[in-house]
């Protein structure tokens, strides 16, 4: 499975014995390096605090899931040795729908675009957030269409230049953690591709999360929207996120706002509990074959209404009898690690 | 290579690199006592596409970039500092390429 | 705790050959085609559903939203019909027996990802109920508008596997069997039904399990370091593995070779197409299904399939009451064409009648594979109702003449 | 099992259409006489259906053929029963009644203007019937057995278990009073057409 045999040591440090390689070649499909990525660009990067949150979790490798979609970060799904699925164009998300709601032991976790998840998977990504679909999706957030060289996205700042919008952009950015929040996300997360560490742990916290949980990744793209902004390459975008990234916690995502230049603010936004769809449903099962029980219970001779039990057997359509309760969730608790304390947990499975 | 690491010592608790090397504003009260962080950096230069970020933002300033070409004609980087290394993983976290990781020195048992 | 089995039942639903014990509920119904659709996949073990509502393919959303939670199924309606297609091709990966219903303007949009689906090699059916078109058309009428898109909607080239019900009974029959040849060749189905026969109600026989033979999903008895997703067995259909289950494989839609890697160029799409079009092609008698009549002796053969086969029907009554010896050639495999069988007939007969509820779309089909054997007629309808019998009547009295 | 009317008439295939207004519960109508024929009794039934896109106060129709062999073309030719639950229903169908049909009415929606010589006809305050038996809703049902008790093409006790088996639980009793409500007027006024 991987003919490259890496090649350690060489003007780093001494080689040690006993070194086993790259420590994320176990989860990387080292037979498809080099990747497509551009140097400079932050998507290896990603992938990179991806793989380590993994290893760090103590995640299943074998229960995780990664779904991307078309764009050079749809790529991501291709490189790691997980069960990958390399879908269609903005897709990404409503297949993993499947592959999560089809069974929910699975982590399933979607790497994409900014373009991908944004414009035309954008209904997806809205739906998938309201229904708090127990997902992870990671949007790698680079203000361009990459893979197509360099296209106008839903995500590129005013004024800024694009193959297609040559004279600057017109139109005003998604917020993305905002879209995602007013959604119904449960985990809302931005940040750069600077702040390895702090993208590590969310991811981390994420994949231990029951909800839907959105990490926008703000990552360079030195090749067709920096340079083609006059903006310098990879190194310099790093730069300015060490200037102007601003870490708040909490923070209302109204407020989280990029334009081509000025803060960038980055954090945990939103963490919050409510029921998942996987749970709603599973709740209404529960409660079907509770009352179906109990209507057999009342066919049994002499049991409280024989006449109205079982009379219509062999046409049933089936119709739910029992509406499923509302999910309960605590939409106000705003912000990291807020639990719903004091109130009564959302319940996880059904009894 | 204990002795390699005196008062300098510093750990990114919260992770955030800094382009400068931070200096204590105050001494630490374990100071000496809690255990001092050796790292070893190694390298897959063949892997670097040379975008220098693991040079720019390593906090204790280990790395340059070297003068030699890799196979794909990249300058990648080289250890100058090794005895500055802390193990604090910034640059295995930050390589887009996965071509840097490290080793924790023998001398602490390795990991 | 209910997650868990919940999770083996839809896992165990794509590898039984048996209908999964406690779930089915034989006996004479009567149902109008859709709810007998609905009914067929929970007799194949269907036991995943997404779709987007639509009329006349609405009532089998309906019935899978009252029946899959108490059948150890998972539904979801989806926000449209590329989200339903999507997510039915991932729940298959994940081990369930998945399914989509639809009509003309969702089956529009289920096309780009009924190519994923055929490039991943994912078992899933798509329901088709078909309604008069183009655009919005006749939301509540009848129309077969959409069997060449069946064939070339998504874009690229392929194969594809339709099938035609005439009864609301063959819609629960023919969807197990769509299912079935899902499993048998790991390829999308489409069940290809009309606004008539969805909403036509009559009595559906549902057997006892033991009567219903399912195909159950060829996974692979390979070790997982190694195993690669499209290296495929002797019939030219790889074995597939089932996410969550250690294998750690990669699948994508861009041109890929038996590691389900990328291969870009040339040799590796001729590889891809060739191999993704001939195990259809090269099992294609084993898809095959018609239904003859009256053909022994027939001078007239009435192609059709199906609510326009019923007209037919009719007519060959009506046409052998007058003298005519008419007979009826009912395609219930569409897709792939059936050309071997077609060109025997045209040898056969000295005209072939072609009566579809679109403007000439099988009948190019039916000239193709006659080569000029015999006269082929089309008999076009703009959709929103049946042929009238006297009118199909009068193409055959005049293609006699 | 009662003999058919239409059996006798010489026709093995029945022609049946049921048609008013969104709400009167035509379509079950429908459904429930196919079921009785192609369920109970074993015979065969297509049903077909038009109503316009309202949930309430379209033109609505449910035709039901019913016959000993497969049926072919599902859609009526001529309509040997028709039950018009509206004026609208009514003009738009009458004309397709075969000479010796019957023709059953609402009698407080429906006016016959020139009425036809070659049919039976009858008119029925399915409607008034039904709210004395405090439901409204179930003017279809009622409609139902004066329908059975006239056109008899479907066995009564037949229709009866097609009811039950398909009306709402706990409505089946109220049907049911409601079928031979209509059943029993047919019986006392059906008989001088």
């Amino acid at each position: 499975m991987n003919p490259e045999t890496p090649k350690k040591g060489t003007d780093g440090g001494d080689e040690l014995p006993g070194s086993d390689g790259h420590p994320m070649d176990r989860i990387l499909r080292m037979d498809r390096m080099p990747h497509i990525w551009c140097p400079g660009c932050g998507l290896g990067t990603t992938v990179s605090c991806f793989a380590l949150a993994v290893n760090e979790c103590g995640i299943d490798y074998d229960k995780l899931c990664v779904v991307s979609g078309i764009g050079c970060t749809g790529r991501a799904a291709g490189y790691l040795r997980l069960d990958g699925y390399h879908t269609t164009h903005g897709r990404a998300i409503p297949f993993a729908t499947g592959l999560h709601l089809a069974n929910p032991d699975l982590k399933v976790v979607v790497i994409s675009g900014d373009g991908d998840l944004s414009a035309i998977g954008g209904n997806h990504l809205i739906h998938a957030a309201r229904r708090n679909l127990n997902l992870v999706v990671i949007c790698v957030n680079n203000f361009i269409y990459g893979m197509t060289g360099g296209q106008v996205a839903p995500t590129t700042p005013e004024g800024m230049k694009a193959t297609t919008s040559p004279f600057g952009c017109l139109e005003h950015p998604f917020n993305l953690p905002y879209l995602a929040s007013s959604s119904g996300a449960t985990l809302v997360a931005r940040w750069t591709t600077l702040d390895v560490r702090q993208m590590v742990n969310t991811f981390k916290k994420a994949f231990m999360k029951k909800g839907f949980s959105f990490i926008e990744v703000i990552s360079p793209c030195p090749e067709l929207y920096m340079r083609r902004n006059k903006l310098g390459d990879g190194l310099a975008m790093m730069k300015r996120f060490q200037s102007d990234r601003l870490v708040k916690h909490g923070a209302d995502p109204k407020e989280a706002d990029l334009g081509a230049t000025g803060k960038i603010l980055v954090g945990e936004f939103v963490n919050l509990d409510r029921s998942t769809y996987a749970d709603a449903y599973f709740r209404m099962v529960s409660q079907l074959a509770e009352a179906k029980s109990v209507r057999k219970e009342e066919a049994k001779p002499g049991g409280k209404s024989p006449a109205q039990a079982g009379a219509k057997a062999p046409e049933a359509v089936g119709e739910p009898k029992a509406k499923p309760r509302p999910a309960e969730g605590d939409r106000e608790g705003r912000g990291p690690e807020k639990k719903a304390a004091g109130t009564p947990a959302v319940a996880t499975s059904p009894p | 290579m204990d002795s390699g690491y005196p008062e300098k010592l510093t750990m990114q608790m919260d992770g955030t690199p800094q382009a400068e090397s931070p200096q204590f504003w105050r001494k630490p009260i374990d100071e000496g006592k809690a255990p001092k962080l050796v790292g070893v950096v190694l390298m897959i230069p063949e892997r670097c596409k040379g975008c220098g970020w693991c040079v720019e933002f390593c906090p204790r300033k280990v790395l340059v970039i070297s003068e030699r070409f890799n196979i794909k004609g990249y300058h990648y980087p080289r250890v100058a500092k090794p005895e500055e290394c802390v193990d604090c993983r910034l640059c295995e976290r930050l390589c887009p390429e996965f071509a840097i990781y490290l080793k924790r020195s023998p001398a602490q048992g390795g990991s | 705790m209910v997650s868990a089995g919940w999770v083996e039942r839809i896992k165990e639903s794509s590898s039984e050959a048996k209908v999964l014990p406690g779930i089915l509920r034989p006996g004479a119904y009567f149902f109008n085609g859709d709810e007998a659709a609905a009914e067929g996949a929970i007799a194949a073990n269907g036991r995943f559903f997404a779709a987007y509502p639509i009329t006349p393919a609405t009532e089998i959303a309906e019935r899978c939203a009252a029946r899959f939670p108490e059948c150890g199924g998972m539904f979801i309606q989806m926000e449209d019909e590329l989200a339903a297609m999507n997510c039915i091709l991932g729940a298959a990966w994940a081990g369930a027996k998945a399914l989509t219903s639809t009509s003309g303007p969702g089956f529009s949009l289920m096309m780009e990802n009924l190519g994923l689906g055929i490039m991943l090699e994912t078992p899933v059916v798509l329901a088709n109920v078909q309604r008069a078109g183009p655009s919005t058309g006749l939301p509540t009428s009848v129309g077969q508008q959409d069997m060449m898109q069946a064939r070339w909607g998504s874009h690229g080239d392929y194969e594809i596997i339709a099938l035609c019900p005439d009864s609301p009974q063959e819609c629960f029959d023919l969807m197990i069997r769509a299912f079935n040849l899902s499993e048998q060749f790991r390829t999308p189905v489409l069940l290809m039904s009309d606004e008539t026969i969805g909403h036509m109600t009559e009595k559906v026989i549902i057997p006892p399990a033991e009567e219903i033979e399912l195909v159950p999903r060829r996974y692979t008895r390979a070790a997982p370091g190694d195993y690669w997703p499209y290296v495929p067995d002797e019939d030219l259909v790889p074995p597939m593995a089932r996410a969550g289950t250690g294998y750690r494989y990669h699948v994508t839609g861009l041109t890929h070779d038996h590691r389900g890697y990328p291969d870009l160029d040339a040799e590796g799409q001729h590889q891809l197409l060739w191999r993704l079009k001939n195990k259809i092609l090269q099992n294609q008698k084993k898809i095959l299904s018609f239904e003859m009549a009256r053909m022994d002796d027939a001078e007239v053969c009435l192609l059709a399939y199906g609510c326009s086969s019923r007209v037919a029907r009719s007519v060959m009554e009506l046409a052998r009451e007058r003298g005519i010896r008419a007979g009826l050639l009912r395609l219930i495999t569409v897709w792939p064409f059936p050309d071997d069988l077609v060109r025997d007939v045209a040898g056969r007969v000295k005209a072939i009648i072609v009566p579809e509820i679109n403007l000439g779309q099988i009948v190019r089909e039916v000239e193709r594979a006659a080569r000029g054997r015999t006269k082929v007629v089309s008999v076009p309808h703009a959709g929103g109702g049946l042929h009238t019998e006297p009118a199909v009547l009068q193409v055959i009295e005049e293609a006699l003449r | 099992m009662v003999q058919r009317v239409m059996k006798a008439a010489g026709r093995d295939v029945q022609e049946i259409r049921f048609c008013g207004f969104g709400g009167q519960g035509v379509i079950l109508a429908g459904y429930i006489t196919g079921k009785a024929a192609a369920i109970i009794e074993g015979r065969h039934a297509t049903l077909t259906r038009s109503f316009g896109p309202e949930s309430r106060g379209g033109a609505c129709s449910a035709a039901v053929i019913l016959a000993d062999q497969r049926i072919a073309y599902p859609f009526l030719h001529k309509q040997d029963v028709l039950v018009a639950m509206s004026q609208a229903a009514y003009v738009e169908h009458i004309g397709q009644l075969v000479p010796g049909g019957i023709l059953i009415t609402e009698k407080d929606l429906v006016t016959v203007e020139n009425p036809r010589q070659d049919i039976r006809s009858y008119a029925v305050p399915a409607t008034r019937l039904a709210e004395e038996l405090g439901r409204k809703l179930v003017l279809n049902i009622v409609m139902l057995g004066f329908f059975t008790c006239v056109s008899r093409v479907v066995d009564p006790e037949s229709m009866r278990k097609a009811i039950q088996s398909s009306v709402p639980a706990g409505t089946e009793d109220l049907n049911l009073q409601a079928f031979n409500k209509g059943y029993a007027f047919g019986l006392e006024h059906g008989v001088n057409g």
